[in-house]
């Protein structure tokens, strides 16, 4: 069975679903989301199937699929996957399989959007498995073309504006990526591209410098910080954030969910694959400024999200502040730190993924995601009266996200503050990044107070609860938040001996 | 060849060039047209001395029976019944007519002479002999055997221009 | 051994070898003995063929002819002859005097040319051409330019509508005359008259006339055509007609009007003459093969039977001509065209047709040599 | 006498066909009549006609070159009645054949 | 034992999730299945509590693994950043956690038998008792667990609890403000409880209490510093931080009187007996820590000292039954963290007990007291002691222990506490005021509770309406009434041995002092460390000062309301300033409220979002964007002036030139084109036979 490419099959029955959806008719909708369901439900299982198989023990890459791809620059076609991508791949499949049910409402172009679906998803699967970081580019741009549609034809009031700056805004930091990778692969020795490679040899890039536009810079810092940039808009980390808000606004509840449950963990996956293997000397010499950044992103998401009067911009700012927190841990180094970080990367793709949902169910109920009109007037207001279970459900995905214990927000917000905790020099961050955890509990409440709690607005006196396809999509998360909330084991020991080594290799002591 | 025939080659020679040139010259059209016929019957002389006996045989009655008489009616159509003046003013060409001939014919001469000398190749008393013999048969069996493509080509041709010609002149019904 | 005019003037050359003639080069003696041959024989036909016509016409119509000059009028073409020359030489106003004086020399010599190439005896020709059908028929079409521009040159409308008419009608039966000569290239494989004729002997496949249906149709289109080319009588239209005075000869006079009725005589005598040596098997005796005849006859007696035979069948000819002239209505010019490229090109391209298939299938033995076969069980054949 | 062996080699025939050819050309290019340019044409045919049958004699001594001469007279004659009934029509169309009339192709 | 302690949590736990997901399809809603659940767990807890009577002592520990994390494996407190971390969880059984089950379980079992009956008609009425159940889970989870990452957990869940309860009412919009601002003021003391967990990780390299209590015993870390100041002095600040959120004391007590708007069972069960209880035994498992970390201690006496005498004050002059309630709470909380403060360890621990019992009376009291009249405001009440003597009765007696008057169980705990202040005071001369204060809150509390008692039970109706309508409470709810009004006499403490464990001193507390003794050894805690005859001294002259003071309150009490010999408004009158600061409780809520939320918090995150919006967004994203179409148009401009007029229309034009000059060639005369051809044709002939 092991010889069997599941990477590659997974990666790229999405792609082939894409092919087929395009070929079904035009007039029977039911009959493409139903093909997109098996087109994704096909990769879930053979990530069910990878999560049982995967061995823990080890740090080495597994599931190996490596062909030679363009030798003339030995670009070789180099997938394979171990504890760190791991969790980001069972995610990817998770959320790809319940949005297709999540967007079991779009009416307008149904087979050009699971289309493009289908291909995102494509794209999102080979990010996290691509170890030849060619490929890796590939996949990255790959997966921004699918988002600029979804966004820009499927969106809201002013779409194009938003997909037009996500796609140009994420190009920009890939056009730096691009750079580095270059160079990357023109200082390297043996000429290559493949990620464990230059992890292995990357002493060659030290006490090395280029020359740009005259001045002398240290190779492996500069390349460290294209990187860096590229990945930090991804993140998104505080001054590269703006697109966020504007993207998740405008973006239809399905790919709002997508793009913040793994497109934003792409960056810091990056950062893992990349930036820490390859130049560790440079990432210590940039751990605080990542530490200042990383607490910046928490305070900042929080005060922003706390003054949104939007449903989706004050989650999407919430996002922002969580994954500071996942900024935070990478920085601090440590075991707990690092682990911590990475298992908030998941945890938070399923909490914000809930989040998501369950404004796009209002959405769909109501047309707008107002909690204060503005006019000033009120938007929602006291509609837990009317839609209870819909009430419950947001109270788990709220509480999942301010990080309550019982529920997986906890663990990994908890491991990251005992990780930086633990590490002398970022103490004092800690304190300032608690405030965080205490401003992401006051604008999430303030909103389930808005929203849902105080007297009925009665426009909304006749929202319908939630029907068995929504509670369906949200059924897996909320066992997903409350079981590693609890017992946190299934997925941290996926990523602990990966994380281990990447520490090692960091040489920190 | 005994020298009669020479001559009689030579008046022929002389005849066609001359009544060319009235041809080329004269400004009355129906003279030119005249003298075509006869430079055509000269020219049919010279081929019976090349030897193409059928040849002339066609040429007098294509040229001389068919195309004059077809230029005459053509011109007497067009010109006389309308009082048409049938003077030709080319007078005015004469002064570059002239240099054109004296200028391309030396060359023409220059570039057939060496044609000819290159072209030397048979031997005089074949020669004689192919221009003795009769050559109506040879001409049937070539028309039928590597000329046969042509010959049908010309008959659709032929066929063709005679519907065309009666189709044109014909005045609209 | 075919007796041309290259044999005739070398046996002119040995007769005055020793006389101050020798100087004279031997293209010179060939031209003489060719004018000779022509004008010996031509002209003095040209006029009796006038008096005679004259006098079968009169007969026809129950009058006497010409009978004032000489016993029976027989000088009376002399008479003719002489009025002519003695005439003024007038040229219509206007006219084109050049053209004028040349029409008419076109026509003589397009007639006269074509006895050439006649066989009067086995051999005598003038110049047995190898072309020689081909030749008659080439030259026989410079009639017709002649006519158009003596009509034009007379600057009158009627002589240039008759002589529209006469070169169409001279153009287009030249068609019908040249199908039907083909039937007879066919079976006698040659275009050379003299080897034609030969063939025609008793022995042989008898008279082109008998050898098959075919020919025998043939025979009819070739001396109708025949008329037609020479604008006798039934097709008359060109000169005489009622409304053209005399057609495209109205302004000539004196020795040009001599000239044309000359020239027209004598292509009716030249047409006759190739219809008997065609089809009627020209100088053959019928029924008799001279030169196996029992005792060797003197080789200018067998010439002069032949030529008997020849001119008689001719004569013959030329009688029905002169006769056809005074019993047959004019055609229309409609008519005759229809009669012509309606009537008489299908007919002939159907006898080469038949002519052909019957070739092929009698392997060219004319009707009486297939029956005559039959009867000696397969006979040689030709 | 050079002029009479003169006219047993092929030099009288080209001779003759080089002057033609002029002349030929010389009345299609002066020529203001539609005929005139027709005659012209027909010279300068025959002056090809006669170069095949001189070469057909002297060089090959094959029947080749009166074949060409044939189709040529023959495609002549074709030439010659379409070219008058086009004259025909032409003059119907303008009441003169004046060459120069016929320029409606002009720029 | 332990295994049975995890059956303790999982019972209401199960409870919670049966209730929430099918509770309202069940028969009675299911109310039935909590207090089974809670039934259950108090017949587990009973057990332990037998054995720790029986045997003196008790101490067992589970532990298994909850978080492996791989590394480089160093010792524990290595300073390696990668070392392997594994964070085991467990449960931790010694006496403390007996007697604070049994307390629990009792208390929860009565409320949620009471409840029953109090919350009879309501409409979310399962999800009520799904809360309870889930509440009682934490509850006892906290207790149970062996280290300080599981009770921080358990303490968020309790404080998830209290916010659903508290805002159980949402329609009123009172009740959402209320659970909100609890939940945020408790919220503030978790983070700090968090960070001092992260300091234990840092110092310890664990949260296991045990370790811990080995890791002071050999005095580990006591070099190392946090944050500039040594690291247990951190460490202890952080969970005095989390105790001061957690049990409301000041500067974060705002929440608690706020917290009644929830229902009269969840403000007895949450915010008397358990989870304020929480932040207190807190301070008692962490004893040692704080003991270790010398300046700690001080600062909680005296925050506890200050809590006690404010909160007293603001009750004196609530007319909100509840509220006083709520204020008394506060203030006696106060007194255990007095008691903590000053190092009396057991009696701290036995108030936390006795204050249970006889709070939860109370509140119990007065719901049924809301219940039946359906107001909380006592200035509506007046003279239901005949309509309803069973409350009426076991109110008052729950009213004498919280006086502390003798023979019940308040004055057992609090005299003791009060003693050991003293002593304390007089071992530590400037820290005097603080027994002081001590003494004055006692006579306070008298003087309130009593004042309760007269308006609401004495006197005449004040509204007749409400009076006719009273009506006592249905059996459901008199039951815990009695039972825990029974709690509250001083011989339940004497423990099994009955009376002759009464010490000189008349303190039924042998058995008590002796099982906490057995925990300060196994903890390592010293306590108050006076010499014998001070303490023997102070704790006389406590006792006789807390009886002057008690009879003192009591009396003035009676004379102001039950014969209204001194009229309170002329008291209000006269120190007006006074009471409108007590009425306005210090302005706390208005300072965190109006100032620091409204004017500091909120427009600071309005500005941010601007900030966000307009500089990050608009300058440095679209200023590029404006950057380009600068240079765009500049660009257009150029490629159209130059490269299209010059390049392309001037070859365009060159062409179309050269097309005229070559059409004047197309005369349309044959002839011309002729002449043409064969000017090349004589070209072409001469270069051919040159």
């Amino acid at each position: 069975m092991a010889q069997l490419p599941i990477l590659s099959l997974m990666t790229f029955i999405p792609l082939l679903g894409m092919f087929v959806i395009l070929a079904l008719p035009k007039g029977k909708p039911n009959m493409v989301r139903w093909a997109s369901v098996i087109f994704t439900g096909i990769p879930l299982l053979l990530g069910i199937w990878l999560y049982f198989n995967f061995d823990r023990t080890t740090a080495a890459v597994q599931f190996v699929e490596r062909v030679s791809w363009i030798k003339a620059f030995n670009i070789e076609y180099y997938m394979g996957i171990d504890g760190l991508s791991v969790p980001m791949v069972l995610l990817t499949v998770l959320l790809s399989f319940l949005c297709v049910f999540a967007s079991w409402g779009i009416e307008k172009g149904v087979k050009g959007y699971y289309a493009m679906f289908l291909f995102l998803e494509a794209g999102m699967m080979g990010v996290f498995c691509a170890l030849d970081f060619f490929l890796f580019f590939i996949f990255w741009e790959v997966m921004l073309l699918p988002m600029y549609f979804l966004i820009g034809i499927w969106g809201g009031k002013d779409k194009v504006y938003a997909a037009i700056k996500f796609f140009l805004y994420t190009l920009a930091g890939s056009v730096l990526m691009l750079l580095a990778m270059l160079a990357m692969y023109y200082y390297s020795e043996p000429h290559t591209f493949d990620l464990l490679a230059l992890a292995q040899n990357h002493t060659q890039f030290l006490n090395k410098t280029v020359t740009l536009f005259g001045a002398q810079y240290a190779l492996d810092k500069i390349l460290w910080i294209g990187l860096f940039i590229g990945f930090a808009i991804k993140v998104p980390i505080w001054p590269f954030h703006t697109w966020l808000p504007w993207a998740h606004v405008e973006a239809p509840t399905a790919v709002s969910v997508i793009l913040a449950g793994v497109l934003l963990k792409m960056g810091t996956y990056g950062l893992l694959r990349m930036n820490y293997p390859i130049f560790p000397e440079a990432t210590l010499w940039a751990s605080t400024a990542m530490m200042i950044l990383g607490v910046i992103n928490i305070i900042y998401g929080a005060f922003c999200a706390m003054a949104q009067k939007d449903l989706k911009k004050l989650v999407a700012y919430s996002s922002v502040s969580h994954m500071g927190y996942v900024i935070m841990g990478m920085a601090s180094f440590t075991t707990a730190g690092v682990n911590g970080a990475v298992m908030q990367m998941f945890n938070h793709g399923t909490s914000t993924a809930m989040l998501f949902l369950l404004v796009g169910v209002a959405y769909d109920r109501v047309h707008h995601r107002w909690i204060i009109k503005p006019d000033g007037s009120k938007g929602f207001g006291g509609i837990a009266s009317v839609v209870p279970v819909y009430t419950g459900m947001m109270a788990i995905a709220l509480f999942a996200s301010l990080g309550l214990p019982g529920l997986s927000g906890f663990i990994s917000e908890a491991l990251v503050f005992l990780g930086t905790f633990s590490n002398p020099k970022y103490q004092s961050y800690v304190v300032v990044g608690s405030l965080g955890i205490l401003l992401g509990a006051a604008y999430l409440l303030w909103m389930f107070m808005r929203v849902f709690l105080g007297p009925l607005n009665e426009e909304h006196k006749d929202m319908t609860d939630m029907n068995w396809r929504e509670k369906l999509t949200l059924l897996p998360l909320c066992v997903l938040v409350i079981v590693l909330g609890v017992y946190p084991m299934p997925v941290l020991n996926l990523m602990g001996p990966t994380l281990a080594k990447l520490l090692s290799a960091l040489g920190v002591a | 060849m005994t020298n009669g025939m020479k001559w009689i080659l030579l008046i022929a020679e002389l005849l066609t060039v001359g009544s060319a040139l009235i041809v080329a010259i004269n400004p009355n059209i129906l003279y030119s047209a005249v003298f075509l016929l006869f430079s055509f019957l000269g020219i049919a002389v010279m081929y019976l001395f090349a030897g193409a006996d059928f040849l002339a045989g066609v040429q007098v009655v294509v040229y001389v029976g068919g195309v004059t008489i077809l230029i005459l009616f053509a011109i007497m159509l067009t010109q006389w019944l309308y009082r048409l003046k049938l003077k030709d003013i080319g007078s005015k060409f004469v002064v570059p007519g002239v240099v054109l001939a004296l200028g391309l014919v030396p060359f023409l001469h220059r570039g057939l002479t060496q044609l000819g000398k290159m072209v030397q190749a048979a031997p005089p008393e074949k020669m004689a002999e192919f221009a003795a013999s009769p050559k109506t048969a040879m001409i049937g069996k070539a028309l039928l055997t590597n000329y046969v493509l042509p010959f049908e080509a010309v008959t659709i041709l032929l066929l063709g221009a005679l519907v065309g010609a009666v189709w044109l002149a014909r005045p609209k019904a | 051994m075919p007796v041309n005019s290259a044999l005739f003037a070398q046996s002119l050359t040995q007769w005055t070898q020793g006389t101050w003639f020798a100087s004279v080069p031997i293209w010179v003696w060939a031209l003489v003995s060719a004018l000779i041959i022509i004008y010996m024989l031509a002209l003095p036909f040209g006029g009796i063929a006038t008096y005679v016509e004259r006098k079968i016409a009169a007969d026809l119509q129950d009058r006497i002819g010409p009978n004032r000059v000489g016993p029976l009028g027989i000088f009376q073409f002399a008479a003719d002859a002489i009025k002519m020359i003695s005439k003024e030489d007038y040229v219509p106003p206007g006219g084109d005097r050049f053209l004028f004086n040349i029409a008419p020399v076109l026509v003589v010599v397009g007639s006269c040319a074509g006895f050439v190439a006649l066989p009067l005896g086995q051999y005598l020709v003038a110049g047995d051409i190898n072309i020689g059908v081909f030749y008659i028929m080439a030259i026989t079409t410079i009639i017709a330019p002649g006519i158009l521009l003596g009509s034009w040159a007379s600057e009158n409308k009627w002589s240039l509508l008759g002589g529209l008419r006469s070169a169409a009608q001279i153009v287009s039966y030249e068609i019908p005359v040249a199908l039907s000569i083909v039937p007879i290239i066919l079976i006698s494989g040659s275009l050379q008259i003299g080897e034609i004729v030969k063939q025609q002997g008793w022995h042989d496949h008898f008279w082109n006339v008998f050898h098959n249906p075919f020919t025998f149709i043939s025979f009819f289109i070739l001396f109708v055509g025949g008329l037609a080319e020479t604008n006798r009588i039934p097709f008359d239209l060109p000169e005489a007609e009622s409304e053209l005075v005399s057609g495209f000869n109205t302004e000539f006079s004196g020795m040009r009007f001599g000239l044309y009725a000359l020239g027209e005589f004598v292509d009716v005598f030249v047409m006759c003459a190739l219809v008997t040596s065609l089809y009627l098997g020209g100088w053959q005796i019928p029924f008799l093969e001279l030169d196996k005849f029992w005792v060797t006859l003197p080789s200018g007696l067998i010439a002069l039977i032949h030529v008997s035979f020849f001119l008689g069948k001719t004569f013959l000819l030329v009688f029905v001509v002169m006769w056809l002239r005074w019993t047959l209505p004019r055609l229309r010019v409609d008519q005759l065209m229809g009669l012509c490229w309606k009537g008489m090109v299908p007919v002939a391209l159907f006898n080469i047709l038949g002519t052909a298939i019957w070739m092929w299938a009698f392997k060219g033995q004319s009707m009486l040599q297939v029956v005559s076969g039959l009867f000696s069980g397969g006979g040689g054949s030709h | 006498m050079n002029l009479l062996d003169f006219s047993n080699s092929i030099e009288g025939y080209l001779l003759v066909s080089s002057i033609l050819l002029t002349l030929g050309i010389f009345s299609v290019l002066t020529r203001k009549n539609a005929i005139g340019i027709l005659l012209g044409v027909e010279l300068i045919l025959n002056a090809a006609g006669i170069n095949f049958v001189a070469f057909s004699k002297f060089h090959s001594a094959a029947i080749d070159g009166q074949m060409v001469t044939l189709f040529i007279i023959l495609i002549a004659a074709a030439e010659a009645a379409v070219a008058l009934a086009i004259i025909l029509r032409f003059y119907r169309l303008k009441q003169t054949i004046d060459a120069d009339e016929a320029s409606l192709l002009r720029n | 034992m332990a295994q049975s302690c995890l059956w303790i949590v999982a019972l209401p736990l199960t409870a919670f999730v049966i209730q929430a997901l099918v509770g309202k399809r069940l028969p009675r809603q299911g109310d039935w299945v909590s207090v089974l659940a809670i039934l259950g767990s108090f017949a587990l807890a009973t057990p332990i509590f037998l054995k720790l009577l029986a045997t003196g002592a008790v101490h067992e520990t589970l532990q298994f693994n909850w978080m492996v994390m791989p590394g480089v494996d160093a010792v524990s407190n290595s300073p390696i950043l990668n070392k392997a971390v594994t964070l085991t969880v467990g449960v931790l059984v010694n006496n403390l956690t007996a007697i604070m089950l049994f307390m629990v379980t009792l208390c929860a079992s009565l409320i949620h038998i009471f409840s029953t009956g109090y919350m009879h008609g309501e409409s979310r009425y399962h999800l009520f008792f799904a809360y309870i159940s889930l509440f009682s889970a934490g509850m006892l989870g906290l207790v149970i667990s062996d280290n300080l990452l599981t009770l921080f957990m358990c303490w968020e869940v309790m404080g998830l609890c209290s916010y659903l309860l508290i805002g159980f009412y949402y329609q009123k919009l009172s009740a959402n403000n209320a659970s909100l601002k609890a939940f945020m003021t408790t919220r503030v003391g978790d983070v700090m409880f968090f960070l001092g967990i992260c300091g234990l990780y840092y110092v310890f390299g664990t949260s296991n209490l045990s370790q811990i209590y080995e890791g002071i015993k050999t005095g580990v870390g006591s070099d190392v510093t946090l944050l500039g100041i040594p690291a247990l002095a951190f460490i202890g600040f952080m969970l005095m931080m989390g105790t001061i959120g957690k049990s409301a004391q000041f500067p974060l007590q705002v929440w608690l009187p706020d917290a009644m708007e929830g229902p009269t069972p969840v403000s007895a069960l949450i915010h008397a007996a358990t989870m304020v209880a929480a932040g207190v035994f807190l301070l008692v498992r962490t004893y040692p820590v704080l003991e270790a970390a010398k300046v700690v201690l001080p600062v909680i006496a005296t925050v506890g000292a200050l809590t006690a005498f404010l909160a007293a004050c603001i009750a004196l002059v609530q007319v909100d039954i509840k509220k006083v309630l709520a204020y008394s709470t506060i203030s006696q909380l106060g007194f255990m963290v007095l008691g903590m403060g000053v190092g009396s360890f057991a009696p701290g621990f036995m108030h936390v007990i006795t204050h249970a019992c006889f709070k939860a009376c109370l509140f119990l009291a007065s719901g049924s007291v809301i219940h039946s009249v359906h107001t909380q405001d006592m200035r509506e009440m007046g003279g239901l002691r005949s309509k309803m003597p069973i409350t009426f009765l076991t109110m008052f007696i729950a009213t004498l222990a919280i006086a502390g008057v003798p023979g019940f169980s308040g004055f057992v705990s609090k005299d003791r506490i009060l003693g050991d202040a003293l002593a304390y005071g007089m071992t530590h001369p400037s820290q005097m005021w603080i027994p002081v204060l001590g003494f004055i809150t006692a006579g306070l509390t008298a003087f309130y509770m009593f004042r309760l008692i007269f308006m609401t039970f004495f006197g005449h109706a004040r509204d007749e309406h409400k009076h006719h309508h009273a009506h006592e409470s249905p059996i459901t709810m008199t039951f815990p009434l009695m039972v825990l009004a029974a709690l509250s006499f001083a011989i339940v403490f004497a423990g099994p041995t009955g009376i002759h464990s009464v010490d000189a001193n008349l303190l039924p507390i042998h058995w008590f002092d002796h099982a906490l003794d057995h925990v300060k050894t196994e903890m390592g805690v010293q306590g108050l460390h006076a010499s014998e005859e001070v303490e023997h001294h102070a704790h006389s002259l406590a006792m006789i000062v807390s009886l002057v003071v008690a009879g003192l309150g009591i009396f003035l009490s009676a004379l102001t309301y039950l014969k209204k010999v001194i009229s309170a408004a002329a008291f209000e009158k006269a120190l007006k300033p006074v009471h409108t600061l007590l009425w306005n409780k210090y302005y706390f809520d208005d300072l965190y409220i109006k100032v620091v939320i409204q004017k500091l918090f909120l427009p600071l995150t309005v500005l941010m979002a601007k900030f966000d919006d307009k500089v990050v967004d608009h300058i440095f994203v679209d200023g590029w964007a404006k950057v380009a179409m600068v240079l765009k148009s500049v660009i257009a401009k150029f490629d159209d002036v130059v490269v299209d007029k010059l390049a392309v229309d001037g070859s365009g034009t060159v062409v179309s030139a050269g097309g005229w000059v070559l059409r004047q060639f197309q005369t349309g005369k044959v002839q011309q084109y002729l002449i043409l051809t064969f000017i090349v044709f004589g070209m072409l002939l001469f270069y051919m036979t040159r």
